[in-house]
């Protein structure tokens, strides 16, 4: 062991010290856009008293879904220092896609799905496969889709204009009436408890593991404490929500999808790839990497969440129509994904934020919806907002690059 | 017992049956755009006036959709959360917000459809005719051309944004008005757009040749402003150039000479007609009063209606129309760069 | 020198960069079991040759034997297959990853398609205790890392797998005393292991330490091949500067006279 | 000198054999974007005969002036590595600000314009601060910008909506019927003229010193075929722009801030400060270079040829609109700095790519717009097109890079 | 050592990096005519007191000392302007500009607000010479020189300028023979001249053949300040590894036994 390096004390003690002094050198994590989210929340709920409800709360996590999805194929190609353009059209023009198939031509509704996700899949590939293997700037790619693919959209939709979908398969799943367990106060709880069991089971896992290897672990009074503290958070969320109608089968999936992804991003070799090539392009192709299959398939995985995120949007609606293709919802993506810490640099990031940076948005967007301000008052809320979240990111970030941690 | 709150608010609202003066309770305004003023300009206003003058313990909630359709599902949800009791919307895809109109209508909320028409079960619906306007601004094309309208009278044609179904509707009263009398040479999209409009009428002025053009149609006034200019720059200034919503600018163009009408759909009358629905429905009263026909929508409901005429304004009819309704003002029209032109108009 | 089949051999490899030849008919073979020295001016090509053969850079002309058949190495991929490891002079490591991830970069160890980062994390520890380095904690990322740090964390990286060919550039340059004898002991462990080493370096005084051969290298030409045994020093310099009368020379010449060796 | 350098022989002769061997190596400049748009020219022409008149040519000269002025004040922040998402939303804010002060307040138009770009320069100055100083990701905080800005125009027009602009100062000199003196036949040639003559004095005043000073020079016979080369093409253009009306007004104010544009970055300290950032952060803040006040500066300057552009754009109409800060603006002029040929990883490109990237944008859409397109066909040609411009490039670049070059 | 007053000295200086405590409590003195020499193990804090001293880091504790009085070095301009020039180990060069350019970054040459492209051309070409390495041209782009080659273009861009002390982070490590005798004499020239000069090598021959004082740092701490003169390379060398058993004196012995010196 060094002696120059700082060890944390034994047991809970030395896990607060610890904090403390991250917090004093600036690491604070999620804990400034948390702060930031409670804020906004406070600011809301003084302005109107029902923002603070069960239904608000219902509201903000079905609708976070869509973009969220969106979100979390962009932190993907955020690992990777890259930036994909075209999300908001190829949502859009997935959701025309998945109307023309299933509703104009009769296609079962999940073999419509398959198909839309696949094609989704398949833009994504021919993007990163135009970028890694040709070498045209993923901007400049993604660009030309952003045009190209609401072009695709318009002419599918072009005799039809907007296509109402039926209520069923997916659709159902991502309507506002679909609840998990049928809204059934059981289903909360149970979804709150699996994911306390899940984490539970690898944080002790990992320290048997660890203790058994000979190198060091965390105290079992932290994994209490870490276990706890989620328990606390998602069993009130369950209860909250089932003060309403239940947890929103559309949030069930995109929770599901987090953790996949997150397990793909920290605990295989692709996502350890993924994050060498974010890091150092160079280093990774000497370390036997292919880079140009990293780049494709993590544009495939972006298509594919920016067509489900279609999808997911269009069952807000039940309907696929013209102005899927929305800019703003690239741009909102974009920014859920940074508000929520990961690194617009590559290399440096997690699937969560885009759950943490969507919260703070949709957050914003149904206390701005209510309060009924005017559109251009909206506006520049929404641009400060962004701004001073990222402002408080970027100044701890700052005190931490000065103790020499960025 | 997942239904929920919101089910029990809405259950409560029919039984005040006295005057409306005492009715109270909440109206959402859900309006499509900020792109043109007319919305939150004037229909909000005069809308929230109205209500106020008929019912003045209703509050107005109001949101408006920035262009998004599926911002303003998320609108309608969140007016549903807060318990409006009547929601009055301007649709921005008229398809799309079905899905919205059917989960207000599940939880007893009413709908009126406000300027375009929405499907689903809409309880009424006011608006100006979007066919009708096209027509009028044909039929105002053809007038403007005077001697020099025949079917060999080559028309430069910048519709609105593909992705709007009302520039559909403009399109095909425009088309159907003109056919057989105009050629129309050139047709393209100015998506709603001055500097796109303006590009394209140079695109089609330099495709066609500046002598061979008669009369330019411009679906709206926002794009008649970059048209015009460029067919200031090609030396085409005297021609015919339609449009739409009566803008301050158009007003002024058309004093000047270099706009020949825009059409004219009279806020005032709108927003208060679907404010007086808006209350009559709240206080469970039906809306036969005003709404004299029905329209089907797009999903085969059939919708109480109240059509109102538009007016097509023109150098002689400003006097009488935008500013007797005191839309604009006369200083506000007959700013210096236009003094000269507002006196030989008469106006002053 | 032996008499078997070179390993891994050159043969007239020529590489231009714009408007730089930078190799011209470069001649070099490895044997197994041996430690060849490619010395030479700073800029002489020996990076260029490390890179050509490591698939970071493709020959111009010319060609690469392994195991006296031509291969064509057209990416790092395809030399690490054969079993040719390469410690490159720009280290090139992934700031952002911690040291373990770093070791293991592209061999991962895994379990059940999971990344089993408690056996990482042992083997690493063992590693670089071997090389004597340290290292704050295995877990910290590597652009924390000294230049020092950093170099023995790349050298470590090319004892993970099982190469055939150790390819070393400039190894020990930002070593320390210790450190570079730890490296320079691992270098004989290698040969006596049958491994073939190829080594660059500029310190004379190590490279007469360890090599059997050492190979000159001159504005991007062969200049020379020697063995170690029978070659003065002077030899060596005289091959790699183009002439007897140089600096070191003549700094050396001043320092006998006005600065005499010693206390 | 080195024996390994492969050096130009004497004469003109060399000067064809080290083009050949550029060619053959894959450094073509801008070779590649020039063919490109002589194809686009040679496609167009056989759909329409009149995409090859006067009257075209005048038509993109004048039409690119707005967007070209974007971009050059992006070509600015690409340098330095960084993007500028607001230049949209600050060139429609500029338009209002500039309407309502000069009609609506009676502001004497030049000062109403020195205001405006004063405002469109405090905006940027503003954004690049919190971007330099506070070190939120220039990304994010134009993307606020993006939104707030937006809402700052919508709130300036609220209560007139679009207001015409006079036809006087400033604004006659970006409208369409304002030529270079008058559109007189002399003053295009005497244009021509001017630049031929700045060339050549340039370049042989270099040649002078380097001689002087006995550092290598080129030969004379290469000067003497760059002025050549320059020669015909500006006389080609002012003859064609002669057989129209004449040199816009806004063309001429365009060019003459290019060629300001290129002597800052080229020949000044400031501007080797900008390549010095986009090249390496590190490096130049321990070569005494203040990062943050080169990346102020260049937000402001960028801010202020926003401003610039939008004056430019709505003098294209006559008005200052609410749907002045059209999204697709910011896409275009950044398509406009890269196609010209600008790297969107800092460090690298020329103010020329502005000029050329917007050339090849205007083509394109001067074609679509002749053939009255649908949406859909010009949004899928725009991209197609665009992405084919850069797949050449990049492929020429990849040659490059694999000799050793990029 | 002389009694005049330091011109540089640092005093009590620590600095902690996240959990990593990378220098405490280090004394260091500089005085003008002086080549001091700062060596230690891998990762012993070398570079940190430079960036300390550099204004690239702030240290948390202690003083600067410039000519006698405490100076705060908040940035790199701030040393600059004082009077220091320094050659960091991580070299920073700007890749996509040519030679001339990185030489003369911040301090270009000027004439009448423009950069005056052909006098810093003739005399980055001087420059150059002086230290005999060879730069195929010096308008190609930093990023295709070799690694000697930026590490004479880093040594050369610390003499643009007057500076009164020269700090060297192990600037030799990648030079091939001549350089570094080319370099050593310019150490001895700078200090002939009056400058003081802070030199960091591993290379032991090195700093005993130009340096006056060796001060030795440990783990962060300092281990010791010595004279050349009347220090042994094996008290040297103890002090950097903290014992006299190590790597270096077992493989010495292992050499003299197995391997003997010489032909
Ligand atoms: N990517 C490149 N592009 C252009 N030229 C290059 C490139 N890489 C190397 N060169 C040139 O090739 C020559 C040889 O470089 P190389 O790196 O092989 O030298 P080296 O022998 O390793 O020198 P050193 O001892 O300094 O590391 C140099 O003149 C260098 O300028
Ligand atoms: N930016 C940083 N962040 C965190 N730790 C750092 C940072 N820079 C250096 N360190 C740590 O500080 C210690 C000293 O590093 P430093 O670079 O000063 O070593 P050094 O003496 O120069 O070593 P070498 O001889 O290898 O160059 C090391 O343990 C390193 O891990
Ligand atoms: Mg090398
Ligand atoms: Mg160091």
């Amino acid at each position: 062991m060094d002696p120059r390096l700082l060890v944390r004390q034994e047991g809970l003690r030395g896990y607060f010290d610890e904090f403390r002094r991250k917090v004093r050198g600036g690491e604070l994590g999620s804990i400034p856009v948390v702060v930031g989210l409670i804020i906004i929340w406070v600011i809301f709920t003084v302005k109107d008293s029902k923002y603070f409800s069960a239904a608000n709360a219902e509201y903000i996590s079905y609708y976070m879904v869509g973009l969220g999805l969106l979100s979390v194929g962009l932190v993907f190609v955020l690992l990777l220092g890259e930036i994909d353009l075209s999300v908001g059209s190829v949502s859009g023009l997935a959701a025309a896609l998945f109307a023309v198939l299933s509703v104009n031509h009769g296609i079962n509704p999940w073999v419509a799905v398959l198909l839309t996700l696949l094609a989704g899949m398949a833009i994504g590939a021919l993007q990163g496969w135009i970028f890694a293997r040709i070498g045209v700037p993923a901007f400049v790619v993604t660009l030309a889709g952003f045009l190209a693919w609401q072009g695709v959209m318009l002419w599918l939709l072009g005799s039809t204009g907007t296509i109402n979908l039926p209520d069923t398969a997916l659709n159902h799943l991502f309507s506002g009436n679909s609840f998990f367990l049928n809204g059934d106060v059981a289903g909360a709880y149970l979804l709150a408890g699996l994911a306390v069991l899940m984490m539970a089971v690898s944080l002790f896992g990992q320290q048997r593991r660890r203790k058994a290897a000979g190198v060091p672990y965390r105290p079992t009074s932290e994994l209490l404490l870490r276990t706890g503290m989620l328990a606390v958070a998602v069993f009130l969320v369950a209860w909250v929500l089932n003060r309403a109608s239940g947890v929103p089968n559309a949030m069930v999936i995109f929770l599901v999808l987090l953790v996949i992804c997150d397990f793909v991003l920290r605990r295989t070799r692709y996502g350890r790839q993924i994050f060498a090539v974010g890091g150092n392009i160079e280093a990774s192709r000497r370390a036997g990497i292919s880079v140009p299959m990293v780049r494709t398939t993590v544009y495939a995985i972006s298509g594919t969440f920016a067509a489900l995120g279609g999808l997911a949007i269009a069952g807000t609606t039940s309907a696929a129509g013209q102005a899927g293709a929305d800019p703003n919802n690239l741009m909102m993506a974009i920014a859920a994904a940074v508000i929520g810490g990961t690194s617009l640099f590559g290399g440096r990031g997690r699937v969560w934020s885009a759950l943490l940076g969507i919260l703070v948005i949709e957050s914003i967007n149904s206390g701005l919806y209510m309060l009924g301000l005017t559109l251009d008052i909206q506006y520049m809320i929404t641009g400060g907002v962004l701004l001073a979240a990222v402002i408080v990111d970027s100044l701890s970030r700052r005190t931490q690059k000065s103790s020499g941690r960025a | 017992g997942k239904t929920g709150s919101a089910s029990s608010s809405s259950s409560a609202s029919p039984s005040s049956g006295g005057s409306a003066v005492s009715a109270s309770g909440s109206i959402g305004l859900l309006l499509p755009e900020n792109t043109t003023t007319r919305y939150e300009q004037f229909d909000k206003p005069y809308f929230e006036a109205k209500v106020k003058q008929l019912a003045p313990n209703v509050t107005v909630n109001y949101a408006n959709a920035g262009g998004s359709a599926q911002v303003q599902a998320q609108q309608v949800q969140t007016m549903i959360n807060e318990g409006v009791k009547v929601i009055v919307v301007d649709p921005q895809d008229s398809t799309q917000i079905k899905a919205s109109v059917d989960a207000a209508h599940a939880k007893g909320i009413k709908v009126v459809s406000y300027d375009r028409l929405a499907e689903g079960p809409v309880d009424a619906y006011v608006s100006f005719d979007n066919v009708r306007v096209g027509q009028l601004q044909g039929t105002g094309l053809i007038d403007a051309l005077g001697s020099k309208a025949s079917p060999s009278a080559k028309i430069v044609e910048i519709d609105g944004a593909q992705s709007d179904p009302n520039a559909a509707q403009f399109k095909s009263g425009f088309q159907g008005a003109v056919k057989g009398k105009l050629d129309i040479a050139y047709d393209a999209s100015g998506q709603w757009l001055p500097d796109v409009a303006a590009q394209k009428a140079t695109a089609a002025i330099n495709q066609l040749g500046a002598h061979n053009i008669a009369g330019f149609y411009s679906a709206n006034d926002e794009m008649a402003a970059g048209i015009a200019t460029s067919m200031k720059n090609a030396g085409l200034s005297g021609l015919p150039l339609t449009g739409q919503d009566a803008q301050l600018d158009a007003i002024q163009r058309i004093v000047a000479g270099t706009q020949s009408f825009t059409i004219y759909k009279a806020y005032k009358p709108e927003a208060d007609s679907a404010a007086q629905m808006a209350v009559d429905l709240l206080t469970g009263q039906s809306t036969a009063s005003i709404a004299n026909t029905t329209q089907t929508n797009g999903s085969g409901n059939k919708v109480p209606a109240d059509l109102l005429t538009p007016v097509l304004v023109n150098k002689d009819n400003i006097k009488s129309t935008v500013v007797a309704d005191g839309l604009w003002t006369i200083p506000q029209i007959c700013t210096p760069t236009y003094a000269a032109a507002c006196k030989s108009a008469g106006l002053e | 020198m032996r008499d078997d089949q070179p390993v891994l051999a050159l043969r007239g490899a020529s590489k231009r960069f714009g408007a730089v030849q930078a190799l011209t008919d470069v001649e070099l073979e490895v044997h197994q079991g041996e430690v060849v020295a490619l010395v030479g001016d700073n800029g002489a090509g020996k990076s260029t040759v490390v890179k050509t053969i490591a698939g970071v850079h493709q020959i111009d002309e010319g060609d690469i034997e392994w195991e006296g058949r031509p291969v064509t190495i057209h990416r790092p991929q395809d030399a690490q297959h054969l079993g040719i490891a390469t410690v490159y002079q720009d280290l090139a490591l992934a700031d952002n990853l911690d040291v373990v991830a770093n070791l293991f970069l592209g061999r991962e160890l895994v379990t059940h398609g999971t990344l089993d980062e408690v056996a990482m994390e042992k083997r690493a520890q063992e590693l670089l205790d071997t090389l004597s380095i340290r290292i704050p904690s295995v877990r910290i990322p590597v652009a924390s890392l000294s230049g020092g740090q950093r170099q023995v964390v790349a050298i470590a990286r090319s004892l993970i797998g099982d190469p055939k060919v150790v390819i070393l550039d400039e190894p020990t340059a930002a070593l320390g005393v210790e450190q570079t004898a730890q490296v320079l002991d691992l270098v004989e462990r290698l040969r006596d292991r049958g491994h073939g080493v190829l080594l660059i370096s500029h310190n004379m005084v190590d490279v007469r330490a360890v090599a059997d051969t050492v190979a000159v290298l001159r504005l991007g030409r062969n200049n020379g091949t020697f063995p170690v045994q029978e070659t003065t020093q002077e030899t060596i310099i005289a091959a790699i500067t183009g002439a007897t009368d140089n600096a070191v020379t003549r700094r050396q010449a001043r320092g006998s006279g006005s600065n005499p060796e010693g206390l």
